[in-house]
């Protein structure tokens, strides 16, 4: 019936959920979630611990039913349709791979259990392997490949069909840094030869940043903020996805006033901080007409547009690709500053040094608290 | 984690519980039923035919009876010494074989522990009867230290019945001792924690379920038993015995005696249940 | 119902029709061997040869087992012995028997004909399959003054405190009561089997006392001789087959018939009210009591067969003389168990006697 | 934990003398199958072979093991059947009284034995007898079934507990219907289980005796009412501690396998 | 024992271990390895899957003996001792939390076991909460804790009485990103505050390089590099901890004549390469003396000691703080590029462009294969 499924003309975008809802008892697991995966789209949520990602994925795949709303795969209704009659594969945390059958036989299981002939569910098992580089493996169980490669034989079974949508649930937390980075890339260019549609669930942001097409940030059962990588992370809709997608500070009230120059809630990326000699922060030129600069603000905007201010640094942080300067700027606010391990870093960027801080006034964004 | 309820989900649980639950119902609960609504009718004395006429005759006499609380009493003493019992052998046997015994040793202890469940109660009972003799092993075990047998008596009951029910103790403790982490043996023995003290602290209240699940055996199986006590009780007489006396001659009286154990039983089970040890069965 | 209704237990048959094929028995241990213990004890293989009688057995370890077995209704036989017999009579679980369709009957002891414990107004309800009686068994090594009464079990039990056996039964209240008998003249005990309330009393008093040096109630002819072969017992009651056996063990026992006389078995093959192969059933009887079946019976289980002429067959030419089965002399001082009911057996009229339910409950307070 | 050498030697003391203990009974049996005593005895009076014969040849033992074997595969099939339905809704399904259905199947094996026979006896006397069913091996089945089902129960909930979930939800993703997933998935991860469980199901029913006894129809024998029968009687004892001593040496086999194949703890739980 | 065993002076560095060596059967987990660990350090050991960390972290427990070597605390041989006669506590990745007790009795275990007086107990079990700001949950069950909160038990639990040294498996592996730094942060300020030795497994290099005073860099049960965060960084010993701490171009053979212009093995970290217009790199001057302007290198040298070379852009992908970009360069070298996102880009960084790179030429260092 998968095949049927795939040879209907699709009349719609590749999952569509409507106002889905989704109760445990008390608990609201999904609040009302609309959400649109286009076709050949690498869509990735991502959100806290405990946010509904697994529920969502669950929903799509139809380990779950809704307790509101309806989904759509590719234009048809499936609300109430078992998962095994859906045209969407899972590729689980756990990779649940089944621990009795060789990788071969776990591969061919979704040709299996269509009853395709014995000759075509191998070649096809192999070339599934080949995909995820793994065609030596055929003959072994899962207990005897190491986590990667476990992973990778969770994706060629899931791939092997060719599913319209395939669904990851964190598919790389269990690895540890090195080979998550290493699987990240495959992934993606994975998902770019196939074209099959990927939906990834994950709570960390640079796997989000790195891979998807589009991300939609989940917080208790809600989406805060769908939109590309760039878009997500350099205009934050709200302070929580602000905080959640990469480091910031988050300056609001008193704090706001004094180091952006107007009460609000405003957001500075680390990065965008640049750190200058004191000297040179006080020699530049405030801007014409003092209305901007503020009584309270301990903050000076220059003609070209940045905003520049002196603190004394806290601590340094030597983080490998950069370094995390902790500056406390007069009144008691603190800034995190990051900058990259090159030449030219001023004299006074030491522990206790004054230190100047410049950045551009649109980087200090306002967000809705 | 298990499924919410939804109609697919609904149906094929009813498809799921309703052939053992029904089977339950009909074969056992209902007899039960069955049981124990006859405590209340009576039988003519002498031809031991069943009068249907309701009455509370035969708990009357149950409960004013003082030979019928004596045996209550002793049958639960029994039963009670057997669990200890077990329970004291079981938790060094168990420990010993879960964690002090190589990993190649443990299967084969385990075999050897099972083994004695097939051999036939009965023929265990004999082969102890021999053994707990005037003449027998025992007492020739024990003569060199100017020491006796127990002889045949309720001694010899608990003896025996622990003997017998010994294995049902062992499984679940050793299955709880071997899930025991070891990483919490070792948290404890890295905060300052010597062998006895850890014992106390980590091992005792994780085994706790496991020995209470094992007593459910020990003693229900102890509590109903009258066929051992035939054989090694000497003059003693339990709750099985009496049952098992009156069921042929006064079937009324026999299912209100049978009340006793199904009383004391229930009971049991639901604040075992309560510790949370029917799942460690 | 009432017990005492005549219609009740149906009628015996007229004559005999052709086998159904089948019969279920109830029995003793030992009383319908089929070979597939021994291969060299069977008669019952014959039996399914000679009639086409296909022999279903149920073997039942006490009296109490057998009554309630019969009132299944799914048995045709049974083997009942003398404290079950009047129960299934009265209950009307057992029918009477013509036997004049039994040709053996004739050949059977006369004594053991029309007794109370295997008839009613003068009719038959069974045929008499072997007897025997409870005998004083003691250790000669530790018993040293050979007794013959049976005060070494009851008053001077004391002597061989935790070494004294007893029948594990409430019939065995009878037993002290025939001790009383004598002991006690002035209780006025006739008949062991017909105490009133006082007699009984009196009765399970002298068991009470014993209880406390009884070493353990035996029912069984296992526990009874590893008992004795191993000291646990000294002194106690038996059967003669037990004395024999713990003998050829070579274990120092005697056995005697006290003074007093003694309780005794008489077994008796009943028919059931609700036979649903009465052909077979009549079959079966026939054939067990039969000369040659009755003395390989009787030497198998070790009693005095009931067939007179069984006593020509026995493979040891001494067995009778050993079980006493012409000894009518030696069975008259033998009180055969009969199960005791309200309307007192000795014939009193001016009171009521202790029933069988009422000898349960003393039996368990005995034994506390 | 560190356990002391010395505690380390006084518990295997402690479990050698247990050992000992639980094995003295069975030596006593296997020695007594030789002895030319009739009945059980200490010391043995001599050595013979004669009961081994007659064990051999004796049809009524046969008999009756093959009435047990029957019982016991019969009453371990229902067994598996009900208790694996059983495990399955509690573990994978939530519903109101989920725990009191573990509580009641516990039931049967934590009653007396004497209590569930008289029980199961008067049952049957007033349902089964009027419509014409007698008592005979189909009630001996009855009867052990229901105390075998926790037994099944047990063991299967205690793998579905270690069966991740997702195993099956991976199976329907893939397109398997329910069946193709038992039969792919669940089955196969089951089967040791099932295994142990049925085992020890047997085991039990096998060695039942005080609910066969209530429950036997005339002529439906097992190896245990055997037994009692035959120890009751003078001339059959030394053969039955020959069965005995077969049924003994037989077991560790059985046993045997159950552990390997369960390469779970206990292999079987209570 | 444990208080007399603080009460001796200290005699030489908190852990040290000479020669240590631990086989499994025919496993060497641990071989030879010599090791410092001073008093009040972070020392972290960093390595990947299986290199021995947690073999050695259990050696120092005392969960296990050595098969050869020595192991000293605070200048004792401890090597036949008990784990728990050594003044050491751990924090176990699972944090192995007693279940059938409260958080409170948890935390207090270790006083419990010398038989403190409950009063006393009950105080500083307190205290070490308060530290880890979980004054409010004395009285759960672990199970009722969140993971975070879990760990901080773990944390209160091992500190409570002050051990000489803290021994860290993994303890934030379970966490997500969010919360792992957040831990991260208090851990530090922990030890910090406490002065107590931490000694900390982990595969993270960002735990290990923001984190520790020293990291010892684990591989194969040895021990590839042993100092502080930067050098390590800076100054990789081997290829493996130039691959492991960071992310790095590995260049060797012909790749290293061509990028570098000498033989060899060179690393050049992403983020130490400039992306510059291509015009501006061709127009560097080249230094003088042709020596170290070889034939077959297709980059330059310039006189300020900057090396230039252009390449092609081939992927470009924003990852939040900095983007990454690939370039390719002629004869296919291919060079990662980590730019941190300010201003400032160069107009031809798109892909398909046309880019110069330049680099320190001290920035491509060599190391031994
Ligand atoms: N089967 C269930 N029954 C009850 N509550 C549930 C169930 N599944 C999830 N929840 C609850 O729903 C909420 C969302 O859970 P979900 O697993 O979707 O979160 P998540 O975003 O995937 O979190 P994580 O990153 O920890 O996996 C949580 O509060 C969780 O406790
Ligand atoms: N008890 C053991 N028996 C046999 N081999 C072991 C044992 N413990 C560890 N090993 C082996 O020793 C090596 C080192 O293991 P260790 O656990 O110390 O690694 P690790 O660095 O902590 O890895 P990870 O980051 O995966 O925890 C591995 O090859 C492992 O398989
Ligand atoms: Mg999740
Ligand atoms: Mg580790």
């Amino acid at each position: 019936m998968q095949t049927q499924a795939r040879a209907t003309t699709r009349t719609g975008p590749a999952v569509r959920l409507e106002a889905v809802t989704k109760d445990f008892g008390t608990v609201r697991a999904v609040d009302a979630v609309d959400l649109t995966v286009h076709e050949g789209e690498f869509f990735t949520l991502l959100g806290p611990s405990g946010s509904g990602k697994t529920t969502l994925l669950r929903l799509v795949a139809g380990f779950e039913q809704p307790t509101g709303g309806r989904i759509e795969l590719a234009g048809d209704d499936v609300t109430g349709t078992p998962p095994n009659r859906r045209d969407v594969h899972t590729v689980f945390q756990d990779y649940a791979l089944f621990p009795q059958m060789s990788v071969e036989q776990n591969v061919a299981y979704a040709l299996t259990v269509r009853g395709v002939r014995k000759a075509e569910r191998l070649a096809r098992a192999h070339e599934a392997l080949t995909t995820v580089r793994l065609d030596g493996f055929a003959a072994r169980r899962p207990a005897e490949l190491s986590g990667g490669q476990r992973q990778r034989v969770a994706l060629a079974r899931a791939l092997v069909d060719r599913p319209a949508v395939l669904l990851l649930d964190e598919p790389l937390g269990a690895l540890d840094l090195a080979l998550r980075q290493e699987m990240q890339t495959e992934l993606k260019e994975l998902q770019r030869t196939t074209g099959i549609t990927f939906l990834l669930v994950t709570h960390d942001q640079d796997e989000a940043l790195t891979m998807s097409d589009r991300i939609a940030v989940v917080r208790d059962g809600r989406i805060e903020q769908t939109g590309p990588p760039v878009e997500v992370y350099e205009r934050p809709a709200t302070a929580f996805v602000a905080g959640f997608v990469g480091t910031t500070n988050l300056l609001r009230g008193e704090a706001a006033v004094r180091v952006v120059g107007r009460p609000g809630t405003y957001s500075i990326r680390p990065e965008r901080i640049l750190l200058t000699d004191p000297a040179e922060a006080s020699a530049r030129e405030p801007a014409e007409g003092s209305a901007r600069q503020s009584a309270e603000s301990s903050a000076e905007t220059s003609a070209d547009g940045r905003r520049t201010v002196t603190g004394r640094i806290t601590d340094i942080v030597h983080a490998g690709a950069h370094t995390r300067f902790t500056v406390m700027l007069p009144y008691g606010d603190r800034l995190i500053v990051h900058r990259q391990n090159l030449t030219g870093l001023p004299e006074s960027a030491r522990p206790d040094g004054e230190i100047g801080l410049s950045w551009d006034e649109r980087d200090a964004f306002p967000v809705p608290s | 984690m298990p499924a919410a309820p939804t109609p697919g989900s609904r149906l094929r649980l009813t498809a799921l519980l309703a052939p053992p639950l029904l089977w339950l119902t009909l074969a056992y609960l209902g007899s039960l039923a069955i049981l124990l609504l006859s405590a209340f009718w009576t039988t003519d004395s002498f031809t031991s035919d069943v009068v249907h006429t309701w009455n509370t005759d035969n708990f009357h006499e149950l409960l004013t009876t003082p030979v019928y609380r004596t045996i209550a009493l002793r049958t639960l003493s029994i039963a009670v010494a057997v669990t200890v019992v077990d329970a004291l052998l079981a938790l060094p046997m168990a420990f010993f074989m879960a964690r002090v015994a190589g990993r190649r040793w443990r299967r084969p202890l385990l075999v050897a522990v099972l083994t004695p469940l097939w051999a036939g109660y009965l023929v265990k009972a004999y082969a102890w009867r021999v053994m707990l003799g005037e003449n027998g092993v025992v007492g020739a075990a024990l003569a060199p230290f100017g020491l006796h047998g127990p002889g045949y008596g309720t001694t010899a009951v608990v003896i025996v019945l622990a003997y017998l029910w010994l294995p049902y103790m062992i499984l679940p403790v050793y299955a709880a001792l071997e899930r025991l982490p070891e990483r919490m043996l070792e948290a404890s023995a890295d905060l300052g924690a010597g062998a006895w003290r850890t014992l106390r602290s980590v091992v005792l209240p994780v085994v706790r379920p496991a020995v209470l699940a094992g007593s459910v055996f020990t003693f229900s199986l102890s509590l109903g038993d009258y066929l051992t006590v035939q054989i090694v009780g000497g003059k003693t007489q339990l709750l099985g015995n009496v049952i098992a006396s009156q069921v042929t001659l006064d079937l009324p009286m026999a299912a209100a005696l049978s009340a006793v154990p199904v009383v004391l039983i229930v009971c049991y089970l639901a604040a075992v249940r309560r510790a949370g040890a029917l799942d460690s069965l | 119902g009432s017990g005492n209704d005549d219609d009740k237990g149906g009628h015996a048959p007229d004559k005999l029709g052709k086998g159904e094929g089948k019969v279920n028995i109830i029995a003793w241990a030992g009383y319908a061997e089929d070979g597939s213990n021994d291969p060299k004890v069977d008669w019952v293989h014959p039996f399914e040869k000679k009639t086409g009688c296909q022999v279903n057995t149920k073997t039942a370890g006490t009296s109490d087992e057998m009554v309630s077995l019969m009132k299944t209704g799914q048995y045709d036989t049974v083997s009942a012995s003398g404290d079950a017999t009047l129960r299934l009579i009265a209950s009307g679980d057992a029918a009477p028997v013509n036997t004049k369709l039994v040709p053996n009957y004739k050949d059977i002891f006369p004594a053991l004909k029309q007794q109370p414990f295997n008839s009613k107004d003068g009719r038959m309800y069974g045929i008499p399959h072997g007897r025997g009686a409870n005998l004083l068994m003691y250790r000669t090594d530790k018993v040293t003054s050979a007794p013959d009464s049976w005060r070494a079990v009851f008053d001077d039990a004391a002597r061989y405190d935790g070494h004294v056996t007893a029948y594990d039964s409430p019939i065995y209240i009878a037993d002290a009561a025939l001790y009383l008998m004598s002991a006690k003249p002035s209780l006025g005990i006739k008949n062991p089997y017909a105490l009133d309330q006082k007699q009984l009393d009196a009765a399970v008093a002298l068991l009470k006392k014993q209880h406390q040096a009884v070493g353990e109630y035996w029912s069984d002819y296992q526990k009874e001789i590893t008992a004795f072969k191993g000291g646990d017992s000294v002194i106690g009651t038996t059967w003669q087959v037990i004395a024999n056996l713990t003998k050829a063990e070579k274990a120092p026992v005697k056995a005697v018939l006290p003074k007093e006389g003694a309780t005794g078995w008489s077994d008796t093959w009943m028919v059931s009210a609700k036979a649903e192969h009465p052909n077979c059933a009549y079959k079966w009887l026939d054939w067990i009591v039969s000369p040659k079946v009755n003395a390989q019976v009787a030497e198998y289980f070790g009693e005095a067969p009931s067939n007179r002429k069984a006593c020509a067959e026995t493979a040891a030419p001494d067995h009778c003389a050993i079980f006493h089965a012409a000894d009518e002399k030696y069975f008259q001082r033998v009180h055969f168990w009969t199960t005791p009911i309200k309307q007192c057996l000795d014939g009193r009229k001016d009171t009521d006697c202790t029933d069988y339910a009422q000898w349960t409950r003393a039996w368990t307070e005995v034994k506390g | 934990m560190r356990i002391s050498r010395t505690a380390r030697v006084a518990l295997g003391c402690v479990t050698a003398a247990g050992l000992a203990i639980v094995y003295v009974p069975l030596l006593l049996v296997l020695l007594n199958s030789v002895n030319t005593d009739r009945s059980f005895g200490w010391p043995p009076s001599g050595l013979t072979g004669r009961w081994w014969r007659a064990a051999l040849h004796s049809e009524g033992a046969r008999q009756a093991l093959l009435t047990s074997l029957k019982a016991g595969l019969a009453a371990t099939a229902i067994a598996l059947v009900l208790g694996t339905l059983a495990a399955y809704a509690v573990h994978r399904h939530r519903f109101f009284g989920r725990r009191t259905v573990s509580f009641l199947l516990v039931l049967p094996i934590a009653l007396p034995g004497i209590v569930s026979g008289i029980a199961l006896n008067a049952a049957f006397r007033t349902v089964l007898d009027p419509i014409g069913v007698g008592f005979g091996l189909f009630t001996v089945v009855v009867g052990h079934a229901t105390f075998c089902v926790v037994i099944v129960f047990n063991n299967i909930g205690a793998r579905l507990r270690r069966i991740a979930p997702s195993l099956a939800e991976a199976s329907a993703d893939l397109g398997a219907r329910p069946w193709q997933t038992f039969r792919y998935v669940t089955f196969p991860a089951m089967r040791s289980a099932l295994f142990a469980g049925g085992l020890l199901a047997f085991a039990l029913s096998f060695d039942e005796i005080v609910v066969t006894t209530f429950t036997a129809g005339p002529g439906t024998r097992t190896l245990p009412i055997w037994i009692y029968e035959n120890l009751a009687r003078p001339h059959q004892a030394p053969v039955v501690n020959v069965v005995a001593a077969l049924l003994i040496l037989a077991s560790v086999i059985p046993v045997y396998i159950a552990q390997r194949l369960s390469s779970d703890t206990a292999g079987g739980r209570l």
